[in-house]
């Protein structure tokens, strides 16, 4: 079993290496990731939606809607602890 | 090749971290160690993802100046990129509440099997059968 | 097909009616009288319906309705044209002949779950018919499964070790050969052929490599298991286990008779004769079934089993109808359609005369049946017709099919065959002729001495083995209305 | 309400769920009711949706009014439309039957398992509808934590299955994050549109071809596709039956939702099938799936446990359809969504309502079953007939198409399992027959069908939704020629 666990988590490894050859270098700022999408957010946040915290106007506003899941989330766990732990009541 | 191993360090820091967490997760025997093995897997993903956001020389994604009113023109450039930050507002949150099902379904077995070492567990279903 | 068609819902509701009498058969469980009664109107009702088609058929045309399209270019579509009437109206008609003998032997034996065991009956009669009114083959397929599916209750009705072991066969041989066989050969028909519809010189030709036409040759001649053709003949001697009437109607008609049905439809629509006989595939087809009639009687030789004895001769009795697909020649194929019918009433008979004296006499061996015919004068009586008219012997229906397919095979210039339709005859002789012999002139058996109360049964089971008897006689001197559709059938196939 | 009507199908079970436990403090019987509103709602709304779709094409709901990509969007086409139905259709009619199940199953908890159990179809149908790739993540976990509670409550070795489901689980969604992150790396967004616009330039980087891997993995594991199945018999084997009837065949199906999205809409069909070999090795694992799938079954005393490796074998259908890489095979796979849907629902409400009734799943609990609850297993003997094959319900449709497609692919080897499977289920399912319909005092002939009725059926809330889906699933069958032409052909990519 361990055996077998090594096998997968080096092959796991060797694909992800393998897939980091053509990744762009740390904090490099021309990167895709940084030109297509975000910079909205950075030069329009303020006017669009009142908010000095660029992180927060995304999370509250651009993408609200994932926040909204995220507290879904939140939710069933409790949730599901409750239906988890919770005892039946002595008779 | 240096420059090369160097200038994505934090690839392989997060690639290293994700398989020490499962490798932990796939053959550490206690269920609990089972469950730190998830959250270091967790936690390298969102190490990952945060990575991606950094941008040389730019600073934290909040507006101080903003208040001048368009006399400084905002540079895309000068900001940390915001949007891995909030996905991974998110799948912390994620990683929590999984945490915390996990936790609660730990107790539950505990509860019922009386131990947490998974051959143990094994064992014992299979006396009961 | 390229004849004048008009559109009717009449095959619809032929199909429908079956299965509208199950509702009622079921809400009326508890009133066995009115149960029966509903399955009489329906059968009664059935007959008229497809009867009603026999006068547009007999001016040269066919009858079509589309149902549901399930696919582009599939539907669930009935046609009748003169070859799926001429199956229906022999199915239809004797279910009301069947439905009088349930009800005698149902109930004299006291069976269980009768309520159940209409109600499949009524859901068999609507798929055979739904196979016989098919206008292609993804229709026949359909039907065909349900007739397997729906069967099974029926033919495992005693619901003991042996009904289970049986049935296991029955829907092995069934289920897997159609999955295995029949499914894969209609997809690739489809694939080649780009539509499933039969028409009157087949639509495989031209479209598929010769091997590839060999390959579905082969994989329809095995996948339509309700044919009973060796090697996959196991299931049917099997399912004898079901009750009588079971075995009467379904495995002496409707089922066996929709797989050589399947068969012949499949040759003539779907490959069509030219192509098989360009590839030579006709000649392989009849030697290849010739082994199974020989067989089938060699088997059936061996029997003790009255049951099994005809279950064999069954078998070895399809073969002949498939022998109209092999044989190029207008009287072969004129025998082997009409054969479906002349045999049909011939072989109802003897299983109906083999429930009688289960009722009767609770006798099921040959051996046993010593003196039985002194008992039982009319049950036996009507064997012995039964017997010369499956034999074919005149004045016999049974006669007339085997003339034309010996016409058939001198016309097509077949020796051998004429040589393996005269050893048959005279093998069928051989099983049956000893029966009648001993049940008349025999010393009475043990069985027989011991139970003084055998007597003819009820009237129920009585009259309609008479019946048929008479009429298996009565259709060698007026055979025309069968004859008549066979005609236009394979004229239609031979002419155009 | 109309334009709103994409959102409202998901808002609709989310909102109700986060009253459900309050209404469970103040009275603990609206509990139910609640959720059947909340449900019937979603459903209404997610057949408007349908509509709309079939009448005005695509849907984009831009959720907070931010234009895509910047904010997200959900995308309603022909394909996820169609499966909103289903899955919200489904949920529903699992719940009407889960009222008397969760009562006696996990008393006193009913208010928390309702909540979950919207949130479990919240977290289905988000999954389903969304156009962006994080969001679907988010949902994921939704449905997935859900899930986890919700199968932990269960039986005997529940909790310690559901911890082995809960680790595989997120390693699968975590897989499925780094695919996120890599493709958000290379392309800087997450709108499944935008991507699939800006993918076809970075073709040829290493970083596209992981990301693809880890989501094909991330996903093989929450659809519990061979060889990463080995938490599925265990988790929905000792889950309540509720909980297996809702999430056994939900979770899978909307898996295989996603990954036909990621295979053909995120990426373009020429890079997941011609620059990597995805189609040949997705071919061969569901060969290997569906035949270890139903071995399996074969070798189980457990009908949930069987039920849970049949499940895996349908996978492999499905996913052996998304690999063949064509236009039927794919019709085929989508088709089997809303198939294997209906039967695998249906045969863990026939095994729910064997618990509620027999007390337990074993396969010797069924015993003359078909006496005691004919209606339960009148279902049965439908969806049994469907995983076999046979026509006209639904399973022969799929296994149709799936053939044809692999007939054009002339990848035979997965027509030979298709067809091996189809044999091997025939034999399953009769194996559970023969046991129901046989049982131990069934000798007796004597009894009269009229006599010895000791029918002790299901309650009503079981057998309404039990009768719906075996109705379905003969309608799924004969209609399925409509729902193709009129929903799915457009569902497939057109470059296909």
């Amino acid at each position: 079993m361990r055996i077998l666990s090594l096998i997968i988590v080096i092959l796991t490894a060797a694909v992800l290496i393998y897939g980091t050859l053509d990744m762009p270098d740390c904090a490099n700022p021309d990167t895709p990731a940084s030109q297509h999408v975000s910079p909205r957010y950075v030069t329009r946040a303020m006017e669009e939606t009142a908010t000095h915290n660029i992180v927060t106007s995304v999370l509250g506003d651009y993408r609200g809607y994932d926040t909204l899941g995220e507290t879904t989330v939140i939710f069933s766990a409790g949730m599901a602890c409750i239906l988890i732990l919770r005892k039946r009541r002595r008779q | 090749m240096f420059d090369f191993i160097v200038g994505k360090y934090n690839y392989w820091i997060y690639i290293i971290l994700m398989m020490i967490g499962f490798y932990a997760m796939m053959s550490k025997r206690n269920l609990i160690k089972k469950i730190i093995g998830m959250n270091i897997f967790q936690t390298a993903i969102i190490i990952f993802f945060i990575s991606i956001a950094a941008k040389r020389g730019a600073t934290l994604p909040i507006l101080e100046h903003a208040h001048d009113g368009g006399e400084h023109a905002i540079e895309a450039i000068s900001y940390i990129n915001p949007l891995p930050h909030v996905l991974m507002l998110t799948a912390i949150v994620v990683m929590v509440a999984t945490l915390g099902v996990a936790l609660a379904i730990v107790l539950l077995i505990y509860k019922k099997h009386g131990t947490l070492e998974e051959d143990e567990i094994l064992k014992k279903i299979e006396f009961q059968e | 097909m390229d004849m004048e068609t008009i559109t009717s819902i009449k095959p619809l509701l032929a199909t429908v009616t079956p299965l509208l009498c199950i509702l009622l058969i079921i809400l009326s469980r508890r009133i066995p009288n009115l149960r029966e009664l509903w399955t009489i109107i329906a059968s009664l009702v059935t007959f008229s319906i497809v009867a009603s088609m026999v006068k547009t058929l007999y001016t040269g045309k066919v009858i079509a309705y589309k149902l549901v399209e399930v696919y582009p270019g599939i539907d669930v579509a009935f046609r009748v044209d003169a070859f799926g009437l001429f199956f229906a109206l022999l199915s239809s008609f004797l279910w009301i002949v069947v439905s009088f003998y349930s009800i005698g032997y149902m109930r004299s034996l006291n069976e269980h779950s009768q309520t159940r065991y209409y109600a499949f009956f009524a859901v068999a009669i609507s798929s055979a018919l739904g196979v016989a009114f098919s206008s292609n083959l993804f229709t026949l397929y359909l039907f065909y499964e349900i007739l397997t599916v729906c069967t099974y209750p029926l033919v495992t009705h005693n619901q003991d070790n042996e009904a289970r072991s049986s049935g296991r066969i029955y829907l092995g041989y069934l289920l897997g050969t159609s999955v295995a066989f029949f499914l894969p050969a209609i997809l690739f028909t489809y694939y080649f052929a780009g539509t499933l519809d039969f028409s009157l010189h087949g639509i495989l030709n031209g479209k598929a490599s010769n091997g590839m036409i060999t390959f579905l040759f082969l994989l329809f001649l095995f996948g339509i298991g309700k044919a009973a053709i060796m090697p996959f003949n196991g299931w049917l001697p099997r399912a004898m286990v079901a009750p009588t009437p079971v075995s009467a109607l379904l495995h002496a008609v409707a089922v066996v008779k929709a797989g050589v049905f399947c068969q012949l439809r499949v040759y003539f629509n779907i490959f069509g004769v030219e192509l098989l006989h360009n590839q030579n595939l006709d000649i392989f087809l009849i030697y290849f079934v010739s082994i199974t009639i020989l067989l089938g009687s060699l088997f059936a030789l061996k029997q003790d089993d009255i049951k099994a004895m005809l279950a064999y001769s069954t078998i070895s009795q399809l073969s002949y109808i498939i022998l109209a697909a092999g044989l190029y020649s207008y009287h072969g194929m004129l025998g082997g359609v009409v054969h479906i019918v002349m045999h049909g009433f011939g072989k109802i008979t003897l299983f109906m005369c083999a429930g009688s004296i289960l009722c009767g006499a609770h006798i099921k061996k040959i051996s046993r049946l010593g003196g039985i015919g002194r008992r039982m004068p009319i049950t036996m009586l009507a064997f012995f017709f039964g017997a010369l008219s499956v034999a074919g012997i005149p004045p016999f229906g049974g006669f007339m099919s085997k003339w034309f397919l010996a016409l058939g095979s001198i016309e097509a210039h077949q020796w051998p065959i004429l040589v393996v339709l005269l050893t048959s005859t005279l093998m069928n002789l051989g099983y049956f002729m000893p029966v009648v012999f001993i049940s008349f002139f025999g010393k009475d058996s043990e069985s027989v001495k011991r139970d003084p109360d055998i007597r003819e049964p009820s009237p129920f089971i009585v009259a309609p083995l008479a019946f048929t008897a008479l009429v298996s006689l009565a259709i060698f001197f007026y055979p025309y209305p069968f004859i008549r559709l066979a005609e236009i059938f394979v004229k239609s196939m031979m002419g155009g | 309400m109309t334009d709103q009507a994409p959102i409202l199908v998901i808002l609709f079970p989310l909102m109700f769920a986060f009253v459900t436990p309050l209404l469970g403090w103040w009275k603990k019987d609206l509990c139910y009711p609640w959720v059947l509103c909340g449900l019937s709602l979603s459903t209404i709304f997610s057949i408007i949706t349908l509509k709309e779709v079939l009448n005005t094409g695509v849907i984009h709901y831009h959720l907070g009014g931010w234009d895509p990509p910047w904010g997200i969007e959900y995308v309603i086409d022909h394909l996820n439309s169609f499966i909103l139905v289903l899955v919200a259709s489904i949920s529903l009619l699992v719940a009407i039957y889960s009222k008397r199940l969760v009562k006696e199953e996990n008393p006193e908890k009913e208010a928390y398992f309702y909540t979950l159990f919207l949130l479990q179809v919240t977290g289905f149908l988000g999954i389903v509808a969304t156009g962006d790739l994080f969001n679907l993540y988010v949902f994921l976990e939704i449905a997935s934590l859900a899930g986890y509670a919700l199968i932990a409550i269960g039986e005997g070795q529940a909790p310690f299955a559901t911890f082995r489901y809960l680790v595989m689980g997120t390693i699968g969604a975590c897989f499925y994050l780094l695919g996120v992150g890599y493709l958000y790396m290379v392309t800087g967004s997450l709108n499944m549109a935008d991507l699939s616009q800006i993918l076809p330039n970075l073709y040829h980087s290493k970083v596209v071809m992981v990301a693809l891997i880890f989501f094909l993995v991330g996903v093989a594991i929450k659809m519990a596709l061979f060889p990463l199945h080995a938490w599925l018999p265990d988790a929905y084997t000792y889950a309540p039956s509720a909980t297996s009837a809702l999430v056994a065949p939900l979770m899978t199906k909307v898996s295989v939702y996603v990954m036909i999205r990621i295979i053909y809409t995120v990426f373009k069909p020429y890079y997941s099938i011609e620059i990597l070999p995805v189609n040949l090795i997705l071919g061969w694992l569901a060969v290997i799936a569906i035949l270890y799938g139903v071995i399996m079954a074969l070798r189980q005393v457990d009908i949930k446990r069987m039920f849970c490796y049949i499940l895996i074998a349908e996978i492999g259908y499905m996913v052996g359809g998304v690999g063949l890489a064509n236009r039927l095979g794919l019709t085929g796979a989508i088709l089997h969504i809303m198939n294997d849907a209906l039967m695998i629902t249906c045969l863990f409400l026939v095994a729910g309502a064997v618990v509620y009734k027999l007390g337990g799943h074993n396969i010797n609990q069924l015993r003359d079953a078909f006496k005691k609850m004919p209606f339960s297993m009148a279902a049965f003997a439908v969806v049994g007939l469907s995983l076999i094959g046979v026509p006209p319900t639904c399973g022969f449709f799929s296994k149709w198409y799936l053939i044809l497609g692999a007939i054009e692919a002339e990848n035979w080897i997965f027509i030979v399992a298709l067809l091996l499977s189809s044999a091997i289920n025939a034999i399953l399912f009769f194996k559970i027959v023969e046991i129901a319909y046989y049982g131990e005092a069934s000798h007796d002939h004597n009894e009269d069908s009229n006599g010895g009725n000791t029918i002790d059926e299901a309650p009503v809330s079981i057998l309404i939704p039990l009768g719906v889906v075996a109705l379905a699933i003969i309608l799924a069958g004969i209609f399925s020629g409509k729902i193709v032409s009129g929903i799915i052909q457009f569902a497939v990519p057109p470059n296909l």
